[in-house]
């Protein structure tokens, strides 16, 4: 386990200044995921347009200390890998000679739905590179439109809670498989930092892994929006912890296709506990809904099953059933 | 204050003193500006309950708690936002959260 | 020959017309020509019709339009003869050139054009000598006889340099292929 | 020493692009501009180049890797033509506001619908505000050398702005014609063996480009980008000026055909000014005076200078491969317009939109041209708006 005091000597490559909310739950994401490069190495950054890029490049102050590029919202993956292209050949050319590491930022809606194709095209190629998607579940910066990453039932301006509709009315694309099927060398899903929690390095240790494992590799990290899920910012790792705790948000890494859980409650949480920490979920609640909270729960539960399958933990779980009736 | 940069652009500048295309090469330089002032509610530190944990500068998203050779130094005001997550992490009560005055 | 020859090639998709017309502006262009090699380019696939062009110069070419009075017509496959029209534009003086086992006069009543007709049995010379059917260099040789845009001499030399070049992997084939040129400048008929 | 080649258009850029042996180049097929990342990987292949190959999977990537690339430090290039263009559209934009050097061959080709595989310039003319430089070229020859020149003019101190080199699919893309190429060792030499930044994401002090842009600050970044434009003019005419003591080959913003004494004229782009100029000597042939001005350079525009071409003339038709729907002319006629306006005025100026997805342009049309000028300067009588080669 990494060593709290030794990584705060590292210096910060992301300052305060930045105009992101208070409580915003995406530079603490830049930070464990820059923390996990090595202090000598240095690093291009893209940034696809969202939250992240318009408040911390305002110009003219910009809150990275790394080189940092944001051309356009779809494109993240295509700008970096343009970057990492050039590195190559100027490399090869011997007209550098540092250590440069490339990474992307983009939130569900750069990642999941404008940017899938040029992400694809990127990972397909296998640029030396990390895409890490800071998924927050909605078009936040445009002001909480529903993404293919929105969880089903959650209200957001363009999947409104009604008298008729109840929210958004798809279950979330399910992105970190679709990146596992690039047959990539490392693909993670994980979370912001829960301090207290055995996933508290979560972030920083995969982030370390995808950087350091040559090629093109994929982070998908669930992200706290105290705006967009309406909570108190004070509370936001709760929730974070909950999607953890209820199995809504596995914590799983795919490397060189093999599956493994990271992270496998002691007791699996009913949904419920995750639902009513957000007031974008309030209307389940109310009597009435029940049949959609068992809606999701049994997606939840389905999905859950299937990700234990592929880690191989139901093989494990028949062998030690085994072994306690021997 | 104000930290010597390579360029300091302000809003009086013409177009032919701007940095071209937009391009910043004072990387970090979001420093200079202050984001204190969005506070309404305000982490204060009890050193004496501190036990340098540091949980509270692992979730900070605005860079503001200070740390030297592994110990917490203070809050960097400047830039805090009185969001209160370091405030909801602190098991030792070290941390009080307060509104602004 | 005359300060600018233009050339129209009638073939189908995949037969090499329009590579004999490439060929013949590289030969052109290795003798001091200024020269245009270029198809009339669609979705057309293997077995469609096709055309394609040449403009050949002593001097400077600008004109970058098709082809629609052109001075020679070659006809790379026969069949082509009932459904295109390949006299069409083809000026009085000029001539027609059609791979076909038929001597001209036969073809010319067939044509009902009243200017020169050549053919030449493409064919038969290719697998004779080459052993398989590339129609290609017959017709690019018959046309270099027929218009005379290049001298015989310096055609020979020059075409023997360019299959060395291009069979450099298996230079055996190549004097198979200058035993179909000889044998094409002979078999021209209608001269 | 230069050689004596005979090349296709596409061919012939492929080539300059190995010699200039960029950093990066990224692209996405389309035909007609396929050939020439085809050729291009080729090099790559073989190790004729030390360029890395991003072969993308949208032309959206394709700029959006150059404008990683050329951010980066490295010297980029691409090709694309029609819909691929269309679709680099808001790349296009932004390389050229982040003032990043990227050369594009063009290969113009009519942009759907319907979907048409062949040339006119809606592509390239759509681009004409995307703040690149659009140099048009007749044939494989002035493609060739306009790239080599795209390089130098894109990456001096004084522009840091992309470049289009324009031409005709098919026409000039395919057709293999007469060329001169220069020496590997003396294109090198022309471009430099490798960009000069002045600033860039790798191998300097941490950058950060692309900002968030507000008020304050957006119209000053828009002022300088049109300062660079102004620039380009200057930068490419000294640049034409060192490519001729190379080459011999004399280029300028436009070139003037036979207008010395010329009482009409037609001003047009690309491949069909080659036509027009055989249609010009068979006229004057005839003792008519009849001139022609090619643009070479459409962006920037050089409005001053062509209004100073076109004063001596009676009536001048502007030919516009391209429409612009504006029920008011093509866009080549509307800035050509524009410009005379105020400084040779009192002169026919009339717009022929010709050649439309592909429709061959044959000096048949552009004699009937020349003839309705005559007619106009006669009669006093014209048309402001036509078409020619469309049947009525």
């Amino acid at each position: 386990m990494p060593n709290l005091k030794e990584l705060s000597k590292k210096p910060a490559r992301l300052t305060g200044g930045h105009r992101m909310c208070a409580g915003c739950g995406a530079p603490m994401v830049v930070n464990w995921v820059t923390k996990a490069l090595k202090e000598g190495d240095k690093a291009v950054i893209a940034n696809a347009t969202g939250c992240l890029e318009v408040s911390s490049f305002l110009y003219p102050y910009t809150a990275w200390k790394d080189s940092w590029i944001h051309s356009a919202f779809e494109n993240a993956a295509a700008t970096i890998s343009g970057a990492e292209a050039a590195y190559n050949a100027m490399k090869r050319k011997g007209r550098i000679d540092e250590t440069y590491k490339f990474i992307a930022f983009g939130g569900d809606g750069g990642t999941y739905d404008i940017g899938l194709q040029s992400l694809s095209g990127a990972m397909e190629r296998g640029h030396d590179m990390v895409y890490v998607c800071y998924d927050n579940g909605a078009y936040m910066n445009t002001g909480i439109q529903r993404s293919s990453a929105t969880p089903f039932g959650a209200d957001t301006t363009t999947s409104p809670a009604g008298k008729v509709v109840p929210g958004k009315q798809q279950f979330r694309k399910d992105l970190t498989q679709i990146m596992a099927a690039h047959n990539l060398p490392y693909v993670a899903q994980t979370v912001a930092p829960v301090p207290g929690t055995k996933y508290m390095f979560d972030l920083y240790n995969k982030s370390e892994k995808a950087i350091y494992t040559k090629g093109a590799n994929f982070l998908n990290v669930l992200t706290p929006c105290p705006r967009g899920w309406r909570i108190e910012a004070a509370t936001e790792l709760d929730v974070i912890k909950a999607a953890v705790e209820t199995c809504w948000w596995p914590l799983y890494e795919v490397e060189n296709g093999k599956y493994k859980l990271t992270y496998k409650p002691a007791e699996k949480k009913p949904i419920t506990e995750w639902l009513k920490l957000q007031g974008r979920f309030k209307h389940l609640l109310k009597p009435g809904n029940e049949h959609l909270v068992e809606k999701i729960q049994a997606e939840v539960d389905r999905r859950w099953e299937r990700l234990l399958e592929l880690c191989g933990e139901k093989e494990i779980a028949k062998a030690e059933v085994a072994a306690s009736n021997k | 204050m104000i930290k010597e940069r390579k360029v300091n652009i302000t809003p009086d500048m013409t177009w032919r003193e701007l940095t071209p295309g937009g391009v910043i090469q004072d990387a970090g330089n979001a420093e200079d500006f202050k984001t204190g002032d969005w506070r309404s509610m305000r982490p204060v530190w009890n050193t004496e309950k501190c036990k340098h944990c540091l949980l509270c500068w692992v979730v900070c998203p605005d860079n503001s708690i200070k740390v030297e050779d592994g110990k917490m130094t203070g809050i960097d005001y400047d830039h805090c936002k009185g969001c209160g997550v370091c405030t909801a992490q602190c098991k030792f009560g070290a941390l009080d959260y307060v509104p602004e005055e | 020959m005359a300060k600018l020859v233009e050339i129209r090639w009638h073939g189908r998709g995949g037969q090499g017309a329009k590579t004999a017309s490439l060929l013949l502006a590289e030969v052109a262009f290795n003798t001091g020509k200024y020269i245009q090699g270029f198809p009339e380019y669609g979705p057309e696939r293997m077995g469609a019709p096709i055309t394609a062009y040449n403009r050949i110069s002593d001097e400077k070419l600008t004109i970058h339009s098709n082809i629609y009075e052109p001075d020679y017509v070659v006809v790379v496959d026969e069949t082509l003869l009932k459904t295109v029209p390949v006299t069409s534009g083809l000026k009085k003086d000029g001539a027609i050139i059609i791979n076909t086992s038929k001597d001209p006069e036969t073809v010319k009543k067939e044509l009902n054009f009243e200017g020169r007709v050549y053919t030449i049995d493409a064919r038969k010379i290719s697998e004779e000598t080459i052993g398989a059917y590339y129609p290609n260099t017959p017709m690019l040789v018959a046309v270099v006889k027929v218009s005379g845009i290049i001298p015989e001499d310096v055609f020979l030399n020059d075409i023997e340099a360019s299959f060395k070049h291009k069979f450099a992997n298996k230079p055996h084939v190549v004097p198979k292929n200058m035993e179909a040129v000889v044998r094409s400048l002979q078999e021209v008929k209608g001269l | 020493m230069a050689k004596r080649v005979s090349l296709s258009g596409n061919e012939a850029v492929a080539q300059a692009m190995r010699q200039i042996n960029p950093d990066v180049v990224a692209a996405f097929p389309i035909t007609p501009s396929t050939e020439i990342p085809q050729y291009f990987s080729q090099f790559v292949a073989n190790g004729q180049v030390t360029t890395e190959f991003v072969p993308v999977e949208s032309e959206h990537s394709a700029m959006s890797a150059c404008i990683g690339a050329a951010a980066a430090g490295g010297r980029v290039m691409t090709a694309t033509s029609a819909n691929g263009l269309a679709l680099m559209w808001e790349m296009l934009y932004i390389a050229a506001s982040s003032r990043l050097p990227i050369t594009l061959a063009a290969v113009n080709r009519a942009l759907s619908g319907p979907i048409n595989i062949h040339n006119d310039h809606s592509d390239t003319m759509g681009a004409r505000d995307s703040g690149w430089i659009q140099l048009y070229g007749e044939n494989a020859q002035e493609a060739y050398d306009n790239f080599i020149m795209a390089v130098k003019i894109g990456e001096h101190p004084d522009v840091q702005l992309p470049v289009m080199d324009c031409f005709d699919g098919f026409i000039t893309s395919h057709a293999v014609e007469n060329l001169e190429m220069l020496e590997d060792e003396e294109v090198k030499a022309f471009v430099g063996e490798n960009r000069v930044a002045p600033y860039a994401l790798i191998g300097q002090e941490p950058v950060s480009m692309g900002p968030l842009d507000l008020p304050p600050y957006y119209f000053e970044h828009k002022r300088q980008q049109a300062e660079a434009m102004k620039n380009a003019k200057r930068v490419i005419l000294e640049v034409a000026a060192e490519f001729e003591k190379l080459t011999g080959r004399k280029y300028g913003l436009f070139e003037e055909y036979r207008m010395e004494d010329a009482e009409a004229a037609i001003v047009i782009l690309n491949s069909s000014a080659g036509t027009a100029k055989a249609v010009v000597d068979s006229l004057r042939a005839e003792g008519k005076k009849v001139g022609l001005i090619k643009i070479r350079v459409f962006r920037p525009f050089p409005a001053e200078e062509l209004a100073e071409a076109l004063s001596k003339v009676k009536a001048v038709a502007v030919m516009d491969k391209a429409d612009s729907f504006s029920a008011a002319g093509g866009p080549v006629f509307t800035e050509v317009r524009s410009a005379m306006y105020g400084r040779a005025d009192g002169k026919i100026v009339v717009s022929y939109i010709y050649g439309l997805g592909g429709r061959d342009v044959t000096t048949n049309q552009i004699e009937k041209v020349y003839n309705d000028l005559f007619s106009a300067i006669e009669t006093g009588k014209y048309e402001v708006y036509n078409y020619v080669g469309v049947r009525e």
